[in-house]
């Protein structure tokens, strides 16, 4: 624990150097990331090696300015606060006696791992420094701006033998029993719906609602869906095609059809 | 070396697209002779690995043209089809002409885009006609590729339903018999 | 001029990213004395407006630092960095791999998620794993990108890298942990 390699951090002055000036402080903690980093701050200002700096001289500087600033900003976020009381219960372990049955780390230890977090955060943000004073690709140095890219020339082989193909083939005929199949040849379908619908609308049918548009012999449950959805897109098909009318006159009620009137001619087929 | 030429070359080099000899005069300021610094900068690169070209109304570098074929490298990549893509040309290889739709239906899945390309891509499938029917779908087959990958002299080189059976390559189950049977082609 | 050195000099410009010497190996074939060809291209380029620079593990040429000036003439108004994401950087680039509250711990600050979205964007830090222990916690580190943007041929490149770590400034333990393991007997 000999400071010796920490004094590079002191090459330059980190940013707002002054600003911790112990005869000026600046009350305002807006500028800082956290009770760390007041600390770091009032440390440097004391131009002493980190290592060698004096925690109960920190810590008393610590609370002279947390006390000045409490008195200007009650609100003082409670990070601050916690870190002074942190820093009495510290000095009073550095300045009572060490009480032996004590199972906690030492007062001289938890003054070193403060001093310790002190450095290690100061090497963290000379670093940080260090390294935002890099020539900067796209700021400072510059790649080249449309590189044609080396062409590599890819000639896939697929790996696949006559066996693997065989047995996906065999694989799949087992599981062609799993697929669920719906015998569908007792459905109604469109095709019918529309040859009866059009023939319907080729006697100049009046309003009649849909449940009269159904084949003669709908059937029940699956079978009379099928029936009543035929009709009905065939309906939809029609009125497209501009042979018939279809209207609902409210929210889920019966909808009715008819052919269109026969005074326009020219949209009805030949 | 003169720095205005320097500031050009590494304009040259950073720019996404070629540079006009107006747009270096700007950037170079009043009393720069671009067309000269051009003309030094072009003989600087002569017989090198870069040239500085003329395109499009400006300035930029491009690769020596005579070493293209020494830039380009070959390299051969060994894939593996996904299951799905083997199972795919299995169903297009036994039931072609068939169409995708009528693939999904046999594996009972529904997505295959992926495997389509794929064997597209391998050489292994190709679009034999259009099926007609709503929609006109396209319909699919193997090529010549394919049976020289698989060394099959023919489509009827292909084991049928019975011989994959006897080879334990399908379930001997009696009901996938029936299916099977159900759905084989013709 | 040289042929190979024609060829790496097409190579490394024509490259989209830093060139591995062992990839310029394979594409010179065998005999080329690599090394150096690179000092001797590295060479010609010295004191020009572009530079040969050895950059995340390969070499790659890159415009002469002291012309960032005269080139920013496009001022691509790029936002500085906070101090808290540039510590959070530094923090991750000298300690990784290091967890998320292991960050917080070095900082001394609770906060730093809004760093951690800021250097994510940027590119410059992702997920390497996850540390054994409750939680199993991500850990991170920095990528190629963070080399590319800050010019550094590895990690090992780091400013003062060394110097902290024999001062013992680089581990992400709690401070007390650090103390306590330095101070104990044996």
């Amino acid at each position: 624990m000999t400071g010796a390699g920490t004094g590079s951090g002191r090459d330059e002055p980190p940013p707002g150097a002054g600003r911790a000036d112990p005869e000026a402080l600046r009350l305002d903690l807006d500028g800082y990331e956290g009770p760390i980093d007041v600390l770091l701050t009032l440390a440097r200002a004391q131009k002493v090696d980190l290592a060698r700096i004096s925690i109960l001289d920190l810590a008393d500087q610590y609370l002279t300015f947390i006390g000045a600033a409490r008195r200007i900003d009650l609100g003082l976020a409670a990070e601050y606060l916690v870190m002074a009381a942190w820093l009495v219960y510290l000095k009073s372990r550095l300045l009572l006696p060490d009480d032996d049955d004590d199972e906690g780390p030492s007062g001289p230890e938890l003054a070193e791992a403060l001093s310790y977090q002190l450095r290690r955060l100061e090497a963290v943000q000379d670093s940080g420094r260090r390294l935002m004073a890099r020539p900067r690709l796209g700021r400072d140095v510059f790649a080249r701006g449309d590189p044609e890219g080396l062409a590599i020339v890819r000639t896939t082989t697929f790996k696949v033998s006559l066996f693997d193909l065989l047995s996906a083939y065999g694989a799949n005929r087992r599981h062609r029993v799993e697929v669920l199949r719906v015998p569908h040849d007792a459905l109604h379908g469109m095709a019918d719906a529309l040859a009866r619908l059009s023939r319907m609308a080729g006697t100049g049918m009046g309003w009649r609602s849909l449940a009269r548009c159904l084949p003669p012999d709908p059937g029940d449950g699956l079978v009379f869906r099928s029936a009543v959805a035929a009709t009905f897109a065939a309906g939809l098909e029609l009125a497209r095609r501009g042979l018939i009318e279809i209207r609902q006159p409210r929210r889920f009620g019966p909808i009715h059809l008819r052919a269109r009137d026969a005074a326009e001619p020219s949209d009805r087929g030949p | 070396m003169d720095q205005d030429l320097r500031l050009i070359e590494a304009v040259l080099f950073a720019s996404g697209a070629a540079v006009s000899e107006a747009a270096l005069a700007e950037r170079l300021g009043e009393g720069a002779d671009v067309a000269a610094l051009l003309d030094d900068l072009s003989a600087h690169y002569r017989g090198r690995g870069i040239r500085l070209c003329r395109i499009a109304g400006g300035w930029t570098f491009r690769t020596a043209e005579d070493l293209s074929d020494r830039l380009r490298l070959e390299r051969r990549v060994s894939r593996k089809p996904s299951r799905a893509a083997v199972e795919t040309l299995a169903v297009i290889a036994y039931h072609q002409p068939v169409t995708r739709s009528e693939v999904e239906e046999i594996r009972g899945v529904a997505a295959s885009r992926g495997s389509f390309d794929i064997l597209l891509e391998a050489g292994w499938i190709r679009p034999t006609g259009r099926r007609n029917g709503p929609g006109r779908p396209t319909t699919w087959g193997t090529t010549t590729q394919f049976l020289e990958h698989f060394g099959l002299e023919s489509l009827a080189d292909l084991p049928n339903l019975g011989e994959l059976e006897a080879a334990g390559l399908i379930d001997p189950r009696p009901a996938s018999a029936v299916v099977a049977a159900e759905t084989a082609p013709g």
